[in-house]
């Protein structure tokens, strides 16, 4: 393990560390980066695709938002007390999330599942807040058929919901393989792109609710 | 092992570049960055409902705590930092910015000058008088 | 650089313009070769300025590349192998700078070109422009001429000398109104109304057709544009006969055909084209099974009973 | 039970697509069978359906492309022929077939046909030239593979259950929306194109992080060759577009499943977001097609020109020039709608600015074979034919960049003549060239030079003769997409045209005579070198075809052109390097994920589209549990024995020490 001639002439991908002499991140001369690494960035550039398809519904929301066609205007329906406690559900969910990543690397079973059951409770919490509010305005008479407005709004707002959801989805079964298959690496990347995941979808949801829900209750 | 990790401890050192002592400052950034989120938060919400601020001005407040806060998750959740292990993701999120920017102030700017130019005569005439 | 107007069309006169309607055929076809008014004879123009700048570079490079891949072909001795020839800061310098200063040139045309040429853009001219609303149905136009108390169902007669002011909006998909020795296209969207200001300066029959695809009828929703004398549009105006344009004539007219001959209608209410534009009149039902005009009656949607 | 699947579905009336549809049906069946009795089946789905070997599963994607290439073409044949007859007349495809005619066509083209074979010769080159051993996710990869495959499936089966779209190959709203086309053919093209653009999307991401984290040692971006480069810009456009068109194709989909109102003419809809939308698709599209067309051109070039590319850093930044600039000019397919002068001065200048990076390209291509031995091979011809015509293709496209000669040829054939001008040119002599180019690394053999040339010059004088005269009568003021006309002045030209493609006809048959010709003479075409063309970049130093490792042992890369001096360093030595020291290797093991999934979205797509609830349930719960047992499994990896890597690898260096000392390379 120790033979640093041997490091120095072979370069397999595959089975040297990341810190060998010859081996490097991936982004010089010095040969494949680490699974982890890959992993990471593959998943991140998903992330940003993602965030391609959000900010196209952001711009059919902001051309449609005035189209309202006699139907309610943003002001009239959106309720901040709620969207504050959805944000606050999903802050802590995603701090939460953070606890599980130090959870895992100290390869604590209990802590991981713990942790990974505030995020997932939290996460539920805001998506039954969510609906709540779906509901309701769809029992006015105010769902996405109603207006193009209300199609936009439902439609950025539900791909959001839809993200967290499939989120909660994916983080069972997380949790079912932390417990079944404990700590193998290729379970540890998974968990890193989840919490990519799950962190990314507050940066998107940062932005509905400063730029749909305050901004739409101010004009 | 100072130079070699084995497979199983391959995923304590990520991507982030960090070492195993690193681990509690994690939970110091974890902390300090919902801090940071929380405050910006309750922010925006006054910022909404505040008449302190010029009125026109205040989409322009919410969408820049909006750009503050989205920033500090990016730095405190998921780990962003200057540092040259994250060059390469740095960029790759400067471009799809680029792309971002590009799709929706195009599109908005496009879609603008359509619908003014394009505007039927009825709500033309309401929007004269 | 004014590519309408007097200077412009005498321009137009001494240029490639003369040279490509000299061709008798392209007189006769609908060629944008052959224009008939000052909008088509700047966009004309603009399109041969441009061809020519382009050319200017484009055809020596075509040359070049076939007479470098002639002579340095590898049986040909007296051709020098320079395998160390892989960079040169003078070429590079030029070959990034021709394309950029022709880019640079056109741009400037392309600029001044989309300016002046706007079709919102109102023509120079003393007289008052006609008014024309230019309805797109599936699949026929229909020309209401609100000034004259008249319309039409593709036919379009225009006034020869006098700019014409045409506002266009779609009673159901998109289309697009072009008469190509007119110039300028636009596009025919509901919920839209675009302008477009054109002007014919010679008597004739140009043919008129949509240039946007809009379901099966498409191909058959062309209509003549006539271009007479003052005077004789006058004369269709006053013996110009036929129904009121109301809202039963426009549910008529919603119901999808191709309309083979060209009528008109007398009484128009003025608060029509408003409505179609503005969405207030529902659209019209939209293909059904085995309905369709003319050409058309084959037209199953195929598990498509809505 | 079925929906809004009924017998009706099945065109019994109309005969035409009925008997196509039992041939191909019958012919699919045949194989299969012929597959199973010679007893193929195991090794087809062992060593091809769940291959995760980026090598094997480029060649799917090739083999992908060109049978849709094949169905496009047939499609265009019919709409020539079409027009050739439908003067003053109804020709013999009513309006409702040859409006699913042209709209399946630039479908199948651009989708089906054009990025399957672009992404299938990444898929097989890229790695190889990065002297590396695998992409950076093989299992993604082959759901990549799979989900293109679904799409093209749900395509064809249009054909004969349902209809296809009758919209053109964007489905402009109002027109695609439930009221105006109540069929299924713009569900079949939504999800075809919705599953498959996921496909793709994935392909980008593997791509993108394959180029920038997986490289052999030593091999900095500026040592990559352009191809590598080029496939960067291309994915990055992938991740950065495909997301574009995800999101339009959904809301359109909303609008037709939910009433909701995004382009509708009701409840304040705006059908010009849709265009504005599709468009930032759309234009970067075609660019994603054509730069690694431009990365095949540049090794071709150089190789044959036994020359390193000229100016290959500026080509570089040439690339990356075209790779951001095409995402600003998304408007000038809709100058004519109306935006105003600013706005359309503003696109159509961006547009025309994409001409000087193309133009460096041309111009550098140019200095590589200024100073060169020029081999005239088939590649090479396609090449030269490119440079000439794409020339053409491209000023047509400046044309329509200025906005009042757009004003004029806007959905003119002239249009289409452009179009064709770049991708024909562009795109599929681009195939063409490196299908011959790559050919012996993949299967060991050669192809037919003679037929090959062959083919090149139909294709080339058939392709001026059916598009030249486009142009013309586009120009005489005809519009695409019609079904008949009655003006006199452009039928002769559409004879003329319709005249083109019966070349092109031969063209295509010459290509196909060569692939069986070459077949059966591969004994007197084998290539034992490994380097049938005196090439210059890691692909050819390793045995053709390559082991599936790709390398013994990954090569350090200490120059731009690695294996070129590599070899004339052998050369002058008269023997191969050192022996290396050799590891055990470890390579992901083959997964029948792919394909599973591939099989339970083409279940969830066909429930989606004839509205079968209960199908589309069951369709995702087994895509998810497909997920689930992939996630579960223990050992996603197998390793290769030092012993058996220094064995193999033994065997291929004598062959190669055997040619090194008699006739040497080339
Ligand atoms: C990649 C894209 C692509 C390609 C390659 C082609 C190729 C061709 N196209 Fe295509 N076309 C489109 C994309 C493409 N087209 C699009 C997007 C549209 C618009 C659709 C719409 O209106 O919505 C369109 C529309 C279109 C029209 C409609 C015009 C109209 O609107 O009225 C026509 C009419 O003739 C046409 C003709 C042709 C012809 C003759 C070819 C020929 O040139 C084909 C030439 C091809 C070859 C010479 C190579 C063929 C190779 C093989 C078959 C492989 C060989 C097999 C083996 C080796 C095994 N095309
Ligand atoms: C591979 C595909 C491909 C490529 C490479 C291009 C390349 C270009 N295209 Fe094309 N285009 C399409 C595929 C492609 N296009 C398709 C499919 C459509 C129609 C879709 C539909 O409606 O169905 C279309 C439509 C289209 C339009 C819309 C027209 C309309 O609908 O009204 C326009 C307008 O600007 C345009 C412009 C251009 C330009 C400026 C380039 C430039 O990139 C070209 C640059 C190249 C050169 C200029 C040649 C080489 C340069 C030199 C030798 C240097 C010197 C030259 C100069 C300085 C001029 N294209
Ligand atoms: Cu141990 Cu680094
Ligand atoms: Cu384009």
């Amino acid at each position: 393990m120790s033979n640093p001639a041997a490091t120095i002439t072979i370069a397999d991908p595959f089975r040297l560390g990341h810190r060998g002499p010859n081996i490097a991140r991936g982004h010089g001369g010095g040969g494949p980066a680490t699974k982890r690494v890959i992993v990471g960035y593959g998943f991140w550039l998903f992330l940003l695709s993602d965030i391609v398809i959000f900010a196209c519904l952001f711009a059919a929301y902001a051309v449609l938002a005035d189209a309202t066609a006699g139907g309610p205007k943003a002001k009239d329906i959106f309720e901040l007390d709620r969207v504050a406690w959805e944000t606050a559900c999903l802050l802590a969910s995603s701090f939460f999330c953070g606890m599980a990543n130090i959870a895992v690397a100290k390869r604590n079973q209990l802590l991981t599942q713990l942790a990974l059951l505030a995020t997932g409770l939290t996460g539920l919490a805001f998506i039954l807040l969510e609906s709540a509010e779906f509901a309701a305005l769809h029992g006015q008479g105010y769902g996405p058929t109603r207006s193009a407005f209300l199609t936009g709004f439902f439609t950025l707002v539900g791909c959001h919901g839809v993200h967290v959801s499939a989120g909660l989805l994916w983080l069972g079964t997380m949790m079912a393989q932390f417990f079944a298959k404990g700590f193998r690496p290729d379970i540890g990347r998974r968990f890193l792109c989840f919490s990519m995941f799950w962190h990314f979808l507050d940066v998107v949801w940062v932005a509905i609710f400063s730029l749909v829900y305050l901004v739409g209750t101010r004009l | 092992m100072t130079h070699r990790h084995d497979d199983e401890l391959e995923y304590e050192d990520d991507d982030r570049g960090g070492a195993s002592d690193e681990h509690m400052a994690h939970l110091g950034t974890y902390a300090l960055g919902l801090t940071l989120a929380t405050g910006l938060t309750i922010a925006s919400f006054w910022v909404a409902k505040t008449h302190v601020i010029y009125d026109p001005g205040i989409p322009m407040a919410l969408a820049t705590l909006a750009v503050a806060q989205m920033g500090i998750h990016l730095v405190f959740f998921l780990h962003l930092t200057t540092a040259p292990d994250n060059t390469n993701n740095i960029l790759a999120l400067a471009f799809g910015l680029l792309i971002v920017g590009l799709v929706i102030f195009g599109s908005v700017w496009i879609m603008a000058h359509l619908n003014h130019n394009l505007m039927p005569m009825q709500q033309l005439m309401q929007m004269q008088r | 650089m004014t590519y309408i107007g007097k200077s412009g069309s005498r321009a137009a006169r001494f240029s490639l313009l003369s040279l490509a309607s000299l061709l008798p055929s392209l007189a006769r076809a609908d060629s944008i070769f052959a224009p008939a008014g000052p909008v088509a004879r700047g966009d004309t123009l603009i399109l041969l300025d441009s061809l020519v700048i382009m050319l200017a570079i484009v055809i020596p490079t075509m040359i070049v590349t076939l007479a470098f891949a002639w002579w340095y072909r590898a049986s040909n001795t007296r051709a020098v192998y320079r395998p160390e020839f892989t960079y040169s800061g003078k070429i590079e310098l030029v070959v990034w700078s021709i394309p950029a200063l022709t880019i640079f040139f056109l741009g400037g045309v392309i600029w001044i070109g989309s300016q002046k040429l706007d079709p919102f853009a109102p023509l120079p001219s003393t007289e008052k422009p006609l008014e024309i609303e230019a309805v797109s149905f599936d699949w026929k136009w229909l020309f209401i001429y609100p000034e004259q108390n008249i319309a039409s169902v593709n036919q379009l007669v225009i006034p020869v000398g006098r700019p014409l002011h045409f506002r266009i909006t779609s009673a159901s998909v998109f289309n697009v109104f072009f008469v190509p020795r007119l110039g300028s296209m636009i596009y025919a969207m509901n919920g839209m109304v675009t302008q477009l200001n054109l002007q014919a300066d010679q008597p004739g029959k140009y043919l008129g057709l949509s240039a946007h695809f809009s379901g099966d009828g498409f191909p058959d929703m062309k209509f003549d544009s006539i271009a007479v004398p003052p005077a004789q549009f006058a004369d269709w105006v006053a013996g110009a006969n036929g129904a009121p344009l109301d809202r039963a004539a426009v549910d008529g007219l919603l119901k999808q055909s191709v309309a083979t001959k060209p009528y008109t209608y007398r009484g128009i209410d003025p608060a029509l084209f408003g409505a179609i534009a503005a969405q207030k009149v529902p659209p019209g039902e939209g293909p059904q099974e085995g309905r369709g005009g003319p050409g058309t009656q084959n037209v199953v949607p195929r598990g498509g009973k809505p | 039970m079925f929906g809004k699947l009924g017998w009706d579905a099945i065109p019994f009336d109309q005969p035409v697509p009925l008997i196509a549809g039992a041939v191909v049906v019958l012919a699919v069946l045949g194989i299969l069978a012929w597959i199973v009795v010679k007893g193929w089946a195991r090794y087809l789905w062992k060593e091809w359906i769940t291959s995760v070997d980026h090598k094997h599963i480029g060649i799917m994607y090739i083999l992908l492309g060109l049978l849709m290439l094949l169905r496009g073409f047939i499609d265009a044949i019919m709409m020539r022929a079409q027009q050739a007859v439908a003067f003053h007349a109804p020709g013999y495809l009513p309006p409702e077939h040859y409006d699913q005619v042209f709209s399946a066509h630039g479908t199948i083209m651009i989708l089906f046909g054009a990025m399957p074979l672009i992404i299938g010769l990444m898929n097989f080159v890229v790695p190889l030239q990065l002297g590396v051993r695998d992409v950076a996710f093989p299992t993604l990869n082959s759901v990549s593979f799979w989900l293109t495959a679904t799409g093209a499936l749900l395509v064809n089966l249009s054909l004969v259950i349902g209809e296809f779209a009758r919209t053109g190959w964007l489905p402009y709203p109002p027109l695609s929306e439930l009221r105006y086309s109540p069929g299924v053919g713009v569900d079949y093209y939504l999800w075809s194109l919705q599953i498959s653009g996921i496909g793709t999307l994935l392909t980008g991401i593997n791509f993108v992080t394959t180029i920038l984290k997986l490289r052999a040692p030593g091999m900095t971006y500026l040592r990559m060759p352009m191809f590598c480069w080029t496939s960067l810009a291309s994915c990055l456009l992938i991740v950065a577009a495909f997301p574009v068109l995800t999101a339009s194709l959904a809301m359109l989909t909303l609008d037709r499943y939910l009433d909701f109102h995004f382009f509708t003419n009701e409840a304040g809809g705006n059908a010009m977001m849709f265009v504005n939308l599709i468009w930032a698709w759309g234009h970067p599209e075609v660019y994603i097609l054509v730069l690694p067309a431009f990365g095949i051109f540049s090794e071709v070039i150089s190789t044959f020109s036994s020359k390193p590319l000229f100016g290959y850093r500026s080509m570089v930044a040439a690339t990356l020039f075209i790779c951001i600039v095409s995402f600003c000019v998304w408007l000038h397919h809709f100058f004519t709608m109306g935006a105003g002068g600013d706005v359309n001065a503003v696109f159509g200048i961006a547009s025309s600015i994409i001409a000087v990076g193309t133009g460096v390209k041309i111009y550098n291509w140019l200095f590589t074979m200024y100073g060169g031995r020029i081999r005239f091979t088939t590649p090479m011809l396609w090449s030269l034919g490119f440079m000439t015509t794409f020339i053409t293709g491209g000023l047509t496209g400046v044309l329509l960049a200025v906005p009042p000669a757009d004003f004029l040829l806007h959905n003119s054939m002239f249009l289409v003549a452009h179009f064709h001008h770049v991708i024909v040119a562009g795109v599929v002599f681009a195939v063409m060239a490196a299908i011959t180019y790559w050919w012996p690394k993949a299967f060991g053999f050669r192809l037919h030079e003679g037929w090959g040339e062959a083919a090149f010059w139909f294709a080339f004088v058939g392709f001026y003769v059916t598009f030249m005269p486009l142009y013309w009568v586009g120009i005489l003021g005809m519009t695409r997409r019609l079904q008949h006309y009655d003006v006199a002045e452009w039928r002769p030209w559409l004879l003329i045209s319709a005249a083109g493609v019966a070349i092109l006809i031969v063209g295509v048959a010459c290509q196909v005579i060569q692939l069986v010709v070459s077949y059966l003479r591969r004994n007197e075409l084998r290539d034992t070198t490994g380097d049938p063309w005196d090439g210059r970049t890691l692909e050819w130093a390793t045995s053709s075809p390559p082991p599936v490792y790709n390398f013994a042992v990954l090569p350090q890369v200490k120059d731009a052109e690695v294996y070129w001096e590599v070899k004339q360093r052998a050369f002058e030595r008269e023997r191969m390097p050192e022996e290396p020291d050799y590891e055990p290797i470890e390579m992901p093991r083959n997964s029948p994920t792919g394909v599973v999934c591939a099989f339970f979205a083409t279940i969830v797509g066909f429930a989606l589209i004839w509205h079968i609830w209960w199908m589309m349930i069951v369709g995702l719960v087994g895509a998810y549990a497909t997920f689930v047992v992939f996630a579960w499994r223990d050992v996603p990896e197998y390793v290769i024995p030092a012993e058996e890597v220094a064995r193999l690898d033994r065997e291929n260096r004598a062959i190669r020490q055997r040619v090194l000392s008699g006739e040497a390379w080339a």
